[in-house]
């Protein structure tokens, strides 16, 4: 309890209390992630009602498997986050950084295959915008109107989901030092919680990015 | 250009401006009786009640359940009212007559020009009167609107896609025409006229400016047709060639190979030349180049007009 | 000032800039934003001495087109969105709710820094990039293809952005989490509700402006094609999405005013506000509301007539709580104790205005009547009614209104009620008159209208009288600086409730708040506006003046 | 346990991670199958439902303050009316005469060039295949002077080299009588620059040399 009435800010009269606003605020928070990338959801949406045989044929373009097995470590880093809530609310810190270690590394591995699809489009012209000039076997034949649109919302929107998986990784970098430094405990670990909601937030926008892009 | 219309409103000189300004003075009066109401009320009590020392100490007033009601009820009515009228005028304004006279609209930056079926070109805009005129516009680059402030019309225009706007003048006169979308630096220079005359006259100015604008849009699709050689595939005597022929294209149905049908109208000639694989007419199979979509907005208009003359 | 007061607790800069007491910083949105209301007031000023004579007067067409873009954007995103959040918000609300600071102080400070931030880039790209001019909307492909200081412009409304959506979020969570024991949502002050639901408006819909800002910049950037027809995109595509947001944003704008105006009709009439609940549930209905009425902007825009259809019919709900509210308001006087003080004043002239604002909204509500007068200056009119009668007139009174508890002193009665005559005949002048020229035809953004005069002559006299009471409202403007500083440093020291209010604000604390707000978390008993409930209000000693 | 929070058990955990790969191996077998319009309202619900249990579960809204539900219910539904309402223009312009069909007729709509199978750049393709798709519509073999001049006797007016010229890069001379432009065009169109192997072209000239 010591150190739930050490955290406790002056303004609010309660530990309860001040987590609860802590949480709400995250969840406003998400909820105005969830918007920033409804705008991008509208933009795909319409385009793909407008093109949809291009889309469709588009998508085939973007690797199946390396989207599935990022679709996998995404969810087991999900996985992984809610155990080390689980186990911090235990008070279990060791377990608790190995689970951060482990999620870390599966945010590590997904930006890695999302840099190898990422360069293996550039190598054969497939850029955002202007840039968009496919050449090359299997490649070529994405030249065609309207292509250029669907490439550039997939570089868009994984482009910023992956500006926020980078966000998480530094959140995760950051919460280990503390574990380990024994900020937390069974009476507080709000910033554990509420990095657990961002990331599974992350995670939730890509169960529909892939699909979305490259299953349909 | 005589009348100068009222206070409110311009001179009115279409149709349908006559329908416009009605439910314009209806909300106008309505609101200006709501407002001296509200207000009126405000200042009534304001004076009635204004407080004549520190120590007034006002009971609170019982709220009253049927005027809450009432100042729900009535605006919702009087909406409505306004909502269902607005609605029925503004599908008046939408629809153009079947027998309308189509004129082509091209804006840029900052001018109007003005094709006629005729091969006419023109930089003020010349119309019959008592008769629909259909204006079908495009921008060659940022958004434009075309505004008649006289006809009660405004329509944005945009690139890469065609709007319409009609209206049928009555009145013998001369009115302004404005660009209403903000479009960059000379903007409010974006002024024209728009000419009405009588149906006799309006036939010489055609037939006056036909003459000597250089070639009419038929014309210079004529051009095309061989220099694009369009003939190699599409006749213009009814022969079947590679593709169909153009007599009588126009207007015509088109059954597709996917079951679906259309009418041969200007849009679809147009994606028929710029996309020809988009549909395949049943007989036919899907040969025609998508070249074409290189040709210049200019041009794909004028072969639209001659395929329409055959 | 008082020791221990939030004025005097500490001193220097540093502890200004680094407060993350919820007073100061509301103090700190102040003193930004007047400076931006000061730049862009001078731009409006400029833009309508253009236009007192046709032909060029001053200015280049180019130059105009700066002039009224730099002047929207100035004042739109830096100013009235900003406006009453930022600085009542701030300042009043965790006092009304008795609370010792927001849920979020340090958040709220980094709102201020980021607003600050966005403000900086703008002003930056005029100055080091210079020119745009694609008007506040920066509807594509002019924008897309314009200069590229309109790169600077976006990522400026898009670091704005992030400001007005943590300012919400806090809000929100302060509203729901902090309120004193006994403040149930039912006692909440109606300012309160209509922060309240603001927030939920700021944290909805400004999302939408900053990835419509993203993609807009990437248009530029990269050519992705999503907004320019050359590239097979869709101009109106971008309509949608800066009006999705830039629609709920007017209401972010009026519903904080709409508050103030419930708190003043209150207090100035010594009466229980009429339709409490009605007025409260108002407002979140406008909130929720304004969320699905974007496309009334589109009506001559080609989008799809069903589309017209069902926003001009979701435009007249609206309608509705908004006309529920202005009935109460002039019902709150009823048996009254009405008190015609300064803020009380700029309440009814709130009424008559806004009134005009929302009956002419109305009037362009309706899809057949739209057709003629949009992007007419009968539009200019009838928003400026709105953000200017409404939203910054809102603004005005309730920086009259609580001047004396934010500075403990009191301003000058007879210059403030001096001033707002003039405010309210210079409005009236500059916009009453824009209606007529709007209706009679006369498009908006023009920089010169010399080819209408053929058909419209009175053009030009509406002008010209459309620019002089621009400078009457000038000086009324100017008149309420003066003697804000001069009551800054000399006014009469004001008591705990001059006004005799029945808030917390002006009862649980003295003359001008401490650090903290509360020594003791209050114990709320009655209603906001239960004057007869309270007599400890009353006796207060303030003469009528 | 000062938060006196509900600890999620790790079987829970594991069940619900458990069904996640599960419908994530579904979604990708189901999609891989051709089901028509099913195959994106299914992806979608798939997707959903794996949201949900994320949301529910994994981000604890189950055990959570109510109003956090709200909060995000809220904003889902305003995402989904920014989305339906858009559509609602995009997908119906053209409704009502207002403003015609499609969104844009300059840009070229690609979709059913798509549903073409493209031949692959390598295959070899025999003479009288490329002759009878590519060719035959304006050269005929019979002497009879179509859009453009009849193949008979080629080799005889023509060595081998001038032939591959006139056919990858026709316009360079056009024989009087005849149109240029025209047969570039039509071959773009057909895509027989893309899909026809260099190796193809030597044994169409070849081909013809017989004719």
């Amino acid at each position: 309890m010591s150190q739930a009435a050490g955290t406790l800010k002056h303004y609010f009269v309660t530990s309860e209390q001040q987590f609860d606003a802590a949480k709400m605020g995250m969840w406003l928070f998400l909820v105005t992630e969830i918007l920033l990338f409804s705008g991008m959801f509208v933009a795909y949406a319409v385009y793909r009602a407008w093109h949809p045989e291009v889309f469709a044929h588009a998508s085939e373009l973007l690797d199946w498997r390396l989207g599935g097995l990022n679709t996998l470590v995404l969810l087991a880093s999900s996985f992984t986050v809610a155990l080390s809530i689980h186990f911090v609310q235990k008070g279990q810190n060791r377990k608790v950084v190995v689970l951060l270690l482990i999620t870390l590394l599966c945010v590590a591995i997904f930006m890695v295959i999302k840099y190898f699809e990422y360069t293996g489009k550039f190598a054969h012209g497939i850029f955002p915008g202007a840039g968009y000039a496919p050449h090359g076997e299997a490649y070529a034949e994405y030249d065609i109107p309207f292509a250029p649109q669907f490439f550039s919302i997939y570089f868009i929107m994984t482009g910023i989901h992956g500006v926020h998986v980078l966000v998480g990784m530094g959140l995760f970098v950051w919460l280990v030092t503390r574990v380990v430094r024994g900020h937390f405990s069974s009476a507080w670990y709000t910033p554990v919680e509420l990095t657990g909601l961002y990331w599974h937030l992350v995670d939730i926008i890509w169960i529909f990015l892939f699909p979305l892009l490259y299953l349909i | 250009m005589g009348d100068q219309g009222t206070v409110w409103l311009p001179e009115a000189a279409s149709t349908v401006a006559g329908d416009v300004d009605a439910l314009f003075y209806f909300i106008l009066w309505v609101s200006t009786i709501l407002f001296i109401g509200v207000i009126g009320t405000m200042v009534l009590f304001a004076w009635r009640f204004r407080r004549r020392s520190s120590q007034d100490r006002p009971q609170p007033v019982r709220e009253n359940k049927l005027i809450e009601a009432s100042w729900i009820v009535v605006p919702t009515l009087l909406v409505a009212i306004v909502f269902v009228w607005g609605f029925r005028v503004f599908l008046e304004l939408g629809i153009a007559p079947p027998n309308s006279y189509e004129i082509d609209v091209r804006a840029r930056k900052w001018s109007w020009l003005f094709e006629y079926s005729s091969g006419a070109q023109s930089s003020e805009l010349h119309v019959p009167v008592h008769r629909p005129v259909k204006l079908r516009m495009i921008s060659e680059d940022v958004i434009h609107s075309f505004f008649v402030p006289a006809f009660r019309v405004k329509a944005d225009v945009f690139a890469g896609r065609y709007s319409y706007v009609w209206f049928e003048a009555t009145r013998q006169d001369t009115f302004v025409v404005a660009c209403a979308e903000y479009c960059g630096m000379a903007h409010s220079q974006m002024l024209t006229r728009v000419v009405v005359h009588s149906q006799d006259d309006f036939e010489n100015w055609l037939a006056n400016n036909a003459a000597d604008a250089d070639m009419t849009p038929a014309e210079r699709g004529e051009r095309l047709y061989s220099q694009q050689g369009c003939f190699a595939c599409h006749s213009l005597d009814g022969i079947e060639l590679t593709g169909p022929s153009f007599q009588g294209l126009a207007g015509s149905t088109r059954m597709f190979t996917d079951g679906t049908s259309a009418e041969a109208d200007a849009n679809y000639l147009r994606q028929a030349i710029v996309n020809p694989a988009a549909e395949i007419v049943q007989g036919y199979e899907a040969l025609m180049p998508g070249t074409y979509s290189s040709l210049s907005a200019a041009d794909l208009d004028a072969l639209v007009a001659f395929i329409e003359a055959q | 000032m008082h020791e221990g007061s939030y004025l005097g607790a500490s001193r220097g800069l540093k502890s200004w800039l680094l407060t993350t007491d919820h007073k100061r910083i509301g103090i700190l949105y102040a003193v930004a934003i007047a400076a931006f209301f000061l730049l862009g007031g001078i731009l409006a000023i400029l833009v309508r001495t253009e236009l007192t004579a046709p032909g060029e007067t001053v200015f280049g067409q180019d130059q105009y087109n700066q002039l009224f873009t730099l002047h929207g954007v100035v004042m739109v995103f830096l100013v009235i969105i900003p406006g009453i959040p930022g600085i009542l918000g701030n300042f009043v609300l965790p006092i009304q709710i008795g609370a010792k600071d927001v849920a979020f102080p340090r958040l709220n400070l980094a709102s201020w820094y980021i607003f600050m931030a966005g403000a900086v880039l703008a002003v930056l790209g005029w100055l080091l990039v210079g020119k745009v001019d694609t008007g506040w909307t920066f509807y594509t492909p002019y924008s897309s293809g314009a200069s590229n200081a309109v790169l600077w412009l976006t990522s400026a409304v898009f670091v704005a952005g992030f400001a007005s959506i943590f300012t919400g979020l806090n809000f929100i969570v302060t509203v729901h989490k902090m309120r004193a024991p006994g403040m149930t949502w039912n006692r909440l002050p109606l300012f309160v509700w209509a922060i309240y639901a603001t927030a939920i408006v700021q944290v909805l819909a400004t999302p939408v402006i900053g990835i419509t800002m993203v993609l807009l910049f990437l248009e530029k950037l990269l050519q992705i094609g999503i907004f320019d027809p050359a590239l097979g995109g869709d101009p109106v595509l971008f309509q949608h999405f800066f009006w999705f947001y830039s629609h709920p944003a007017v209401y972010i704008m009026i519903l904080p005013a709409m508050g103030i105006i419930s708190d003043l009709m209150g207090t100035f009439s010594r009466q229980q506000v009429s339709g409490y609940t009605f007025i409260a549930l108002s407002s979140v209905a406008i909130a929720f509301l304004g969320f699905l009425v974007w496309g009334h902007h589109m009506f001559v825009a080609g989008q799809s007539a069903l589309s017209s259809i069902i926003f001009s019919m979701l435009t007249f709900l609206i309608g509705i709580p908004t006309g529920i509210k202005v009935f109460n308001w002039v019902a709150t006087m009823y048996k009254g104790s009405v008190w015609l003080q300064t803020p009380m004043l700029y309440a009814l002239m709130f009424l008559f205005l806004f009134t005009i604002g929302g009956l002419t909204g109305i009037m362009v509500g309706v899809l057949a009547v739209d057709v003629h007068l949009h992007d007419t200056y009968f539009v200019v009119a009838h928003f400026h009614y709105v953000m200017m009668g409404g939203a910054l007139i809102g603004l005005i009174g309730g920086l009259h209104y609580w001047w004396p508890k934010i500075t403990g002193r009191l301003y000058n009665e007879t210059a403030g009620r001096i001033a707002a005559v003039l405010v309210f005949i210079g409005f009236n002048l500059t916009f009453f008159t824009q209606f007529i020229l709007g209706s009679r035809g006369m498009p908006r953004r023009y920089h010169d209208y010399s080819a209408l005069m053929d058909v419209m002559p009175e053009a030009a006299m509406l002008n010209l009288a459309s620019s002089l009471g621009s400078y009457i409202l000038a000086a009324g403007l100017v008149m309420i600086l003066v003697y804000a500083l001069h009551s800054l440093f000399r006014g009469k020291l004001a008591s705990a409730n001059p006004w005799g209010a029945c808030t917390l604000e002006w009862t649980h604390t003295g003359p001008v708040p401490d650090a903290h707000n509360f020594h003791e978390t209050p114990l709320v008993t009655r209603g906001p506006y239960d004057f007869h409930l309270a007599d400890d209000v009353f006796g207060s000693d303030e003469e009528d003046s | 346990m000062a938060q006196g929070h509900h600890i999620i058990p790790i079987r829970t955990l594991a069940v619900v991670f458990a069904v996640l790969v599960a419908l994530t191996i579904i979604t990708v077998i189901t999609a891989r199958i051709e089901l028509g319009v099913a195959n994106v309202p299914l992806a979608l619900a798939i997707a959903g439902s794996k949201a949900l249990l994320v949301a529910i579960v994994f981000m604890a809204l189950k055990y959570d303050n109510q109003v956090n539900v709200l909060v995000l219910s809220l904003g889902v539904l305003f995402a989904v009316v920014f989305l339906s309402l858009t559509l609602a223009d995009t997908e119906l312009r053209g409704v009502l005469g207002i403003t015609d069909a499609g969104t844009t007729v300059i840009a070229v709509e690609a979709e059913e060039v798509l549903q073409e199978e493209p031949v692959p750049v390598a295959a070899y393709q025999a003479p009288e295949e490329v002759y009878q798709r590519y060719c035959i519509t304006c050269h005929s073999l019979d002497g009879t002077v179509g859009v453009g001049p009849s193949l008979t006797g080629l080799t005889d007016r023509q060595p081998p080299d001038s032939i591959l010229q006139s056919i990858m890069d026709p316009d360079v001379i056009v024989v009087s009588g005849y149109t240029g432009l025209v047969m570039q065009a039509t071959l773009n169109g057909l895509g027989f620059y893309t899909n026809v192997s260099d190796a193809s072209v030597d044994s169409l000239i070849a081909w013809l040399g017989d004719q």
